[in-house]
């Protein structure tokens, strides 16, 4: 009995010694991580946005679906002046309810846990988040979208960028388990940055076309090596342009993945931009002053 | 197979080509007595015979020269008058120079005679006594003695008498010649066993391509008026139907358990040649020293149908048949899917020599083996449901304890796995050195 | 040093690098040597936490030794092990973000490495510090060698590049960088290690 | 009589006239027409693609077996057929590289590497097309050729893009039969006037070929007609609209389910032996082909199917034993 | 036989059944790329006019409708067949809301895949489809390690099972009932080595004391369970993805059966190998890695099957 003891009180100290450890460690290298990844985040996204664009603010809309007695509804976190707000509008865009969110919104686990209090009932489910790059005034410089869509196989999910025109920026491939040479190519450059550029109208006109992809096309997508080619920016700006207006190329063999993503592309922007004017129409109508505006304030 | 109203056994077997025209349709002729005869004193299984007579000591027709007392064995007999010339060696085409007894023939000595005698009214076991007093064996091949074969276990039950008259084997007629021209003869023996064995009911398979001895015999029946205790039944051409197993499930539809006797499913099976000799043993009193062989195949002159005694040098029966052709490669003692290939002329006819064949090199082609290629034809020829294949392989990479797996103590190595392989892939072979490896007990 | 054994610095990393190479040798722990190296930097970031729980785990148990009961001295391992493998893991996911996403689950699946707790068993509970130590080094660097080695195969050959930068122009066999020719890597490179290790024996022993 | 030299060998001396080679060949052969139908529909590169493979792979059969210090084999045909069979797995319009890095992937990975002829455990053929599907995927899902219609057969709109059961997979039923669903489309289906593999068109020329062998007694009929019968049981089960809808005759004339039933999957060395054991292995493999263009990531699923039904063969050899002779002899 | 005719029969019902069915609408599905199939419990008038009268929202945007092009009714009116412009997926969950006529009320119908299916889906997913060894290059150590014999490989395969589902469901409850309330995520790692270590001591002893016999075939195996990289990755797989108890019993069974199979055949193969003539530097661990690649590459075959 005693040896016995002596085991469990052996093994006790071990454990409680390397738990505290650990303790210590993860407090010291959690903060430093939310730091970077927030860093690296918001310097992906600064890529997408003008040079001489000054002091940017990011802010984030975060979609939860409030489901109550058998109707769903959507709740938006929304950044407003002296902190955040839940805004909960049914599917039409009418205004059911509003109240102020305590806490802090950036971490998951937390802005569940402020939904929850602030909501009075029924259950909410996070769905996805907007995040929107603003100037000093407020003013909307870039947004991006994260979604995902179906692709060849299972989830692509997606990031576009969007300018204060909503005109699409950028497109990047966040996760995806296409097969590789084939549908894994839409994370390369040549299939990407087909659709920086595109106005809305355009997007929402846009096709796929079954055509190799021209060379000259193709040099001018890959942005990224054009310094190690010894490319002149300026002299692709028109090769890019001639093309800037075409059907997006599929990628060879893959067409379906290419027409997937693109169709992808199209409903998560026309998604934010139906929604966008219903927040800014509902959050007028309730009362809010959201911290960004297309004007800017 | 079945429609054809013929009884056959149900797995596996093959078709290898007859070839028996050549010597099916002649006449059993008697070979001319030689001037030296070399008699084997191990024409049976079992250790060999003691000699029983010593250089220089005058022998008649028929005088036992070997004896075997104790265990397995058969005694041997001179096969003619004359003096024996000496203790030699001969070969066996297993066990290789095995003691032999040569006598010389003395020309001036008559034919021997023989005294009939009136065995019907015999108990059984001295009837059993003069089969053992003249030495018969099975002729099928195997040499197993006969009075051995016909004390069955005494807690077993026999109901059937077997004789086996298949002769499945390639070239060989020697059988057949014998049910035709002798069939009376062999009918008296079906009579001889049954009455040693005291059973009620004899049935004698013969394969369907020897329909004139299916007759002859049917008829020998009614003569001796056995119509109701022997019956002849035509079977299925098919390698192996002469086997044992084969032929008791062809026949009864019984099954010999693995491991087990004929006598487990109430069966006795006696090749014909048997009978017959076991009737001339009894009937006659004349010991077993002379069968009928068949010599055939391209690289003998002439083929025919020999009553030969044993101990005749096979150069003597090439001679008398008109020689060899240049042609001849391979001289195989019994059929050609189980006999044994002797590497020298000088080997002498046994008790147990169905056939002398001369091969030539087309019909006993040679060729490279080559690796398994999983095709199952083995499989599908195997009539006792092995796995040839697997056990080649194993055999082949020296992992004998892997072949037990798949039945290898079943195997009577009847050939037909190799007779099939693509590849010609030596499996019987195989399997007989994985037999004998793991008999000895010695790895690798 | 201890236990009348003595141990050169230099025979340890040889020991790990060579004679008992945990992947080729010892085949040990090879779930990342087929799934993470078809780049080299992934192998390396990996080999770098195997490194550092291998000595880090050592380390610990050689100066605990006396203190672990025996009875649960596997128990004992594992937690210790577990320990410094959570302390690797927070500290790539806090600073290499990027290189991390790649290769989290396997870092976290440091812990049930055969090589590490092996190591422990076989030497770190019976040796002092400083052997431990370079008993450490030398697994570790084995395994990150080993990695690094089918790495650079793989990604040469399957991207044309070598640490991401593009040395040909082309890919010259695309297959290579897929997973599956993981198993492949290795058992070719195996096979070519042992025919090496078979011929330099011979020319030894002719010599 | 002079002494001469006489051979010894085990029985039996007498021994049935077919080989390996035989074999091998022979297969060889029943395949050619389907070479010549393609070589004329898809035009003649389609000779170059089957020279590349066969040489290539017999050279890569030479190679490693002096390499490996054995006896070269080339004259069994296994290498050739091999060779011959990678291409026919092939889509006609690949480069030449592909047949050349498939038949070395094949010969030397997939069976030299094992031991050679019998020991190898997937269909070298079928293994280097899976090697080649992934290391070439653009090539091996984009260089179909569609061919020019005799004008017997040409109906109204036959433009197409894709092989028959890419169009099912992905443009659905109606796509389809708008192709190939009228007599003109079935006969050209059936004959071999269709995008597709270079062995695998015609379901006639391969249907007649394989019924050769079956004759012939070099296959047995247990694989091919579990293969096809599950393939077609399946397909009409599991329709488009609903169970029991489906158009069995879709599936088993388009794509390498002939090819593959015939010639494939009954490879001796890589498919189970027993009879009980092919009746399953084909099963499975008709399932599984159904499994992968029903609900997997490809249109055609012959190919994996074979391979995953040969990982399965070694389990089923060892499951399904020979029924023995008579059980052993029970001790009392 | 009836009786276990009847349990297929039960079975195969369940799985076919929806989760939500109630109302006018009994069962739905994904029945093409752009298609959904309902089954309706009432007929619908052939004269029903579908404009304005049916709307299809995905479950996660409410807000967004879906734009449907047409709508087709079957047999009498029992079946409705609608296709729609946006592409749909049966990985995910819709909202329909159909009106039989202008006066009745619109009626809602959940279309989501059955629970049955979903854990289905899991156990093949787990098992074939991302097969651990063959596709996640995952517990290679034990696969190579156990894989010579074959009796070896099934003893190895069933402890791997029992050891693996029971805990991922142990991992499951304390994760979520201890780790996550207390934010101790961290802990995490040392928390399922802990745990499977503990388990399999605690299998050990009682298998000892209960049924020596299993003991004497499992035991051995038991302990190198605990070096096995499937184990503890199915555990970080299931937090990761949030599973629920029930699937979380799904991707353990299904993980433990693919690894089970995967040893097993590579046994079989190991076995035959052993007989062939393999050169002399690849005998042993290169030929079976080579053997692996193989059966990956034959396993690709299932990459991108979905349920």
């Amino acid at each position: 009995m005693r040896e016995f003891l002596k085991i469990a009180l052996n093994l006790f100290v071990i454990s409680l010694v390397s738990a505290g450890l650990l303790g210590v460690i993860f407090t010291h290298t959690e903060a430093t991580r939310k730091r970077n990844e927030q860093a690296r985040l918001e310097q992906s996204m600064s890529r997408y946005l003008p040079a001489n664009a000054g002091a940017v603010r990011f802010a984030a809309i975060h979609r939860y679906l409030v489901e109550e007695g058998g109707r769903s509804d959507i709740g938006y976190v929304l950044p407003v002046r002296g902190g955040n707000a839940l805004l909960v509008l049914d599917p039409e865009g009418n205004v059911l309810s509003k109240t102020p969110v305590a806490g802090p919104v950036d971490d998951e686990a937390e802005r569940d846990a402020a939904v929850k209090r602030a909501l009075s009932g029924g259950e909410a489910r996070y769905a996805d988040s907007y995040i929107l790059a603003l100037d000093s005034s407020g003013r909307r410089l870039a947004s991006f979208i994260q979604g995902r869509t179906a692709g060849f196989k299972t989830w692509v999910k997606l990031l576009v960028a969007l300018g204060p025109d909503n005109a699409v920026l950028g497109l990047e491939i966040l996760e995806h388990e296409e097969d590789p040479g084939l549908g894994a190519e839409i994370e390369q450059e040549y299939f990407r940055n087909q659709f920086a550029g595109r106005t809305l109208a355009e997007l929402n006109a846009l096709g796929v076309v079954k055509l190799p992809l021209p060379d000259d096309y193709r040099r001018c997508l890959e942005r990224s090596k054009w310094a190690a080619r010894g490319i002149n920016p300026q002299a692709e700006t028109a090769v890019c342009e001639k093309y800037a207006h075409e059907d997006i190329h599929a990628i060879t063999g893959a067409t379906i993945s290419s027409r997937r993503v693109t169709e992808g592309v199209k409903r998560l922007v026309q998604a934010f931009v139906k929604r966008m004017d219903i927040v800014e129409s509902a959050a007028a109508k309730a009362g809010l002053e959201p911290a960004f505006s297309p004007e800017g304030r | 197979m079945r429609a054809s109203g013929l009884a056959t056994f149900t797995l596996g077997g093959v078709h290898p080509p007859g070839r028996k025209e050549s010597a099916s349709g002649l006449a059993i002729e008697p070979m001319p007595p030689v001037s030296r005869y070399l008699v084997s004193l191990v024409q049976h299984c079992g250790a060999p015979a003691a000699p029983l007579v010593k250089k220089g000591d005058a022998v008649t027709e028929g005088q036992r020269i070997g004896s075997v007392d104790k265990g397995l064995g058969a005694h041997v007999h001179s096969p003619v008058s004359g003096k024996v010339a000496g203790l030699a060696r001969t070969l066996h085409p297993v066990l290789g120079p095995v003691p032999a007894v040569a006598i010389e023939r003395d020309p001036e000595a008559g034919p021997a005679i023989w005294t009939p005698r009136d065995w019907e009214h015999l108990p059984p076991a001295e009837i059993l006594a003069a089969i053992r007093e003249a030495g018969v064996v099975g002729m099928g091949g195997a040499g197993f003695p006969t009075h051995v074969k016909l004390s069955p276990p005494p807690e077993l039950t026999v109901d059937t008498l077997i004789l086996n008259g298949a002769e499945c084997e390639s070239y060989l007629a020697a059988d057949h010649r014998l049910m035709l021209e002798r069939a009376p003869g062999v009918v008296q023996g079906a009579r001889v066993l049954l009455a040693v064995l005291g059973v009620p009911r004899c049935r004698i398979g013969v394969e369907n391509n020897k329909k004139d001895a299916v007759e002859a015999l049917r008829q020998a029946v009614s003569d001796a008026g056995e119509g109701a205790r022997i019956s002849v039944e035509p079977l299925v051409v098919k390698y192996p139907q002469g086997s044992e197993k084969q032929l008791i499930e062809a026949l009864t539809g019984r099954r010999v358990p693995a491991g087990g006797l004929p006598a487990h499913v109430g069966c006795v099976v006696q090749n014909v040649g048997t009978a017959f000799a076991a009737y001339e043993a009894v009937a006659l009193g004349r010991p077993c020293f002379e069968r009928v062989l068949t010599v055939a195949g391209q690289g003998v002159a002439r083929p025919a149908n020999l009553l030969c005694k044993v101990g005749v040098c096979l150069s003597d029966i090439a001679e008398h048949l008109g020689g060899i052709t240049e042609e001849a490669v391979k001289c195989v003692l019994g059929g050609p899917m189980m006999g044994f290939a002797v590497p020298g002329l000088e080997a002498t006819v046994g008790k147990t020599t169905s056939g002398v064949l001369f091969l030539d090199a087309w019909e006993s082609p040679d060729a490279d083996f080559g690796p398994c290629i999983r095709c199952g034809r083995c499989l599908e020829a195997c009539p006792m449901g092995l796995a040839p294949n697997e056990m080649s392989i194993y055999a082949e990479r020296r992992k004998y304890e892997g072949t037990q797996r798949f039945g290898l103590w079943e195997c009577f190595e009847c050939g037909s796995c190799a007779f099939v392989c693509p590849a010609k892939r030596p499996l019987v072979q195989f399997i007989r050195a994985s037999k004998a490896r793991l008999r000895c007990g010695c790895k690798l | 040093m201890s236990e009348g054994q003595h141990y050169t610095v230099l025979e340890r990393l040889a020991n790990g690098l060579v004679r008992e190479n945990p992947i080729f040798k010892l085949a040990l722990s090879m779930c990342p040597a087929v799934a993470m190296t078809n780049n080299v930097r992934n192998g390396f970031l990996l080999g770098l936490a195997v490194l550092f729980v291998q000595v880090a785990s050592n380390v610990t148990v050689s100066i605990f030794r006396r203190f672990i009961h025996e009875r649960i001295r596997i128990p004992a391992y594992i937690i210790i092990i577990a320990t410094w493998v959570s302390v690797s893991d927070m500290g790539l996911a806090a600073y290499a973000p990027g290189f991390y996403k790649e290769i989290a689950l396997y870092v976290k699946l440091i812990v049930v490495f055969a090589i590490i707790i092996s190591r422990l068993e076989v030497f770190a509970s019976r040796n002092t510090v400083w052997p431990s130590f370079w008993d450490g080094m030398g697994m570790g660097l084995g395994f990150m060698f080993a990695l690094m080695f089918v790495g650079v195969f793989r990604e040469f050959l399957g991207s044309g590049s070598l640490w991401g930068i593009e040395l040909l122009p082309f890919k010259p066999f695309f297959f290579w960088s897929l997973p599956p020719a993981g198993f492949f890597a290795i058992g070719l490179l195996m096979a070519l290690f042992l025919w090496l290790e078979r011929r330099f024996n011979a020319w030894r022993g002719r010599k | 009589m002079s002494p001469r030299l006489w051979k010894v060998g085990v029985a039996p001396h007498v021994r049935d006239n077919a080989t390996v080679a035989g074999i091998m060949w022979t297969v060889f052969a029943v395949l050619l027409p389907q070479l010549f139908l393609s070589a004329y529909v898809f035009g003649p590169r389609v000779l170059a693609l089957a020279g590349v493979g066969v040489g290539t792979s017999m050279l890569a059969e030479a190679a490693m077996q002096r390499l490996l210090g054995k006896p070269v084999s080339l004259s069994d045909g296994s290498a050739a057929l091999t060779g011959l069979l990678l291409v026919y797995v092939l889509p006609p319009g690949v480069s030449l590289v592909l047949p050349f890095w498939g038949a070395i992937f094949a010969i030397c990975i997939g069976k030299q590497l094992f031991g050679g002829l019998g020991f190898n455990f997937f269909n070298p053929a079928l293994i280097a097309r899976a090697f080649l599907a992934v290391g070439f995927p653009v090539a091996m899902t984009t260089t179909w050729i569609m061919p020019e219609l005799p004008a017997f057969l040409a109906g109204p709109d036959a433009v197409a893009s894709a092989t028959p059961l890419a169009l099912l997979k992905h443009s659905g039923l109606a796509a389809y039969l708008a192709q190939y669903g009228g007599p003109h489309g079935l006969w050209a289906s059936f004959l071999g006037f269709k995008p597709g593999s270079v062995g695998e068109t015609s379901p006639l020329l391969l249907g007649l070929g394989g019924l050769y062998l079956l004759w012939r007694r070099i296959i047995s009929w247990h694989i091919p007609v579990a293969m096809i019968a599950s393939t077609a049981l399946l397909a009409w089960v599991f329709g488009p609209e609903g169970l029991f809808t489906g158009q069995p005759l879709v599936h088993v004339l388009s794509g390498g389910l002939i090819l593959g039933a015939f010639f494939m999957a009954t490879d001796y060395v890589t498919s189970p032996s027993q009879p009980l054991a092919k009746l399953v292995f084909g099963a499975g493999c008709g399932a599984l082909t159904m499994l992968i263009r029903l609900k997997g990531g490809y249109p055609e699923g012959v190919c994996y199917a074979i391979l995953l039904m040969n990982c399965v063969s070694p389990v089923l050899e060892d499951w399904v034993r020979p029924r023995r002779f008579a059980p052993p002899l029970k001790k009392d | 036989m009836s009786r276990r005719l009847l349990w297929a029969l039960l079975a195969l019902l369940l799985l076919t059944a929806q989760a939500s069915a109630a109302g006018r609408i009994l069962d739905g599905e994904v029945s093409g790329e752009h298609e959904l199939t309902l089954t309706l419990g009432l007929a619908l008038p052939a004269d029903w006019q579908w404009q304005g009268n049916v709307g299809v929202v995905e479950r996660e945007s409410p807000d967004i409708p879906l734009t449907v092009e047409s709508a087709r009714l079957e047999q009498n009116g029992r079946v409705l067949v609608l296709t729609l412009a946006e592409p749909v997926s049966s990985q995910s969950a819709y909202d329909l809301s159909l009106r039989p006529s202008a006066q009745e009320p619109a009626e809602k119908f959940t279309l989501r895949k059955g629970f049955l299916a979903l854990l289905f889906s899991i156990v093949i997913g787990a098992a074939l489809i991302q097969n651990f060894v063959f596709s996640r290059y995952l517990g290679l150590c034990i696969f190579f390690g156990a894989s010579g014999r074959k009796e070896t490989a099934v003893g190895m395969g069933f402890s791997f099972i029992l050891v693996m589902t029971l805990s991922a469901v142990f991992v499951w409850a304390v994760y979520n009932f201890v780790l996550r309330p207390l934010h101790l995520q961290f802990l995490q790692v040392i928390t399922f080595v802990g745990i499977i270590a503990i388990f399999v001591q605690f299998l050990d002893t009682v298998l000892r004391k209960v049924n020596p016999f299993l003991f004497k075939k499992l035991g051995v195996y038991l302990v190198l369970i605990t070096t096995n990289c499937i184990i503890l990755a199915v555990p970080l797989i299931l937090v990761n993805n949030a599973y629920d108890l029930w699937e979380s019993l799904a991707l353990a069974l299904g993980s433990g059966a693919g690894f089970a199979l995967a040893l097993f055949l590579m046994a079989c193969v190991r076995e035959r190998l052993e007989l062939a003539d393999i050169p002399e530097v690849f005998r042993g661990l290169p030929i079976a890695f080579v053997v692996a690649g193989l059966f990956a590459l034959a396993f690709l075959g299932f990459s991108g099957m979905s349920f």
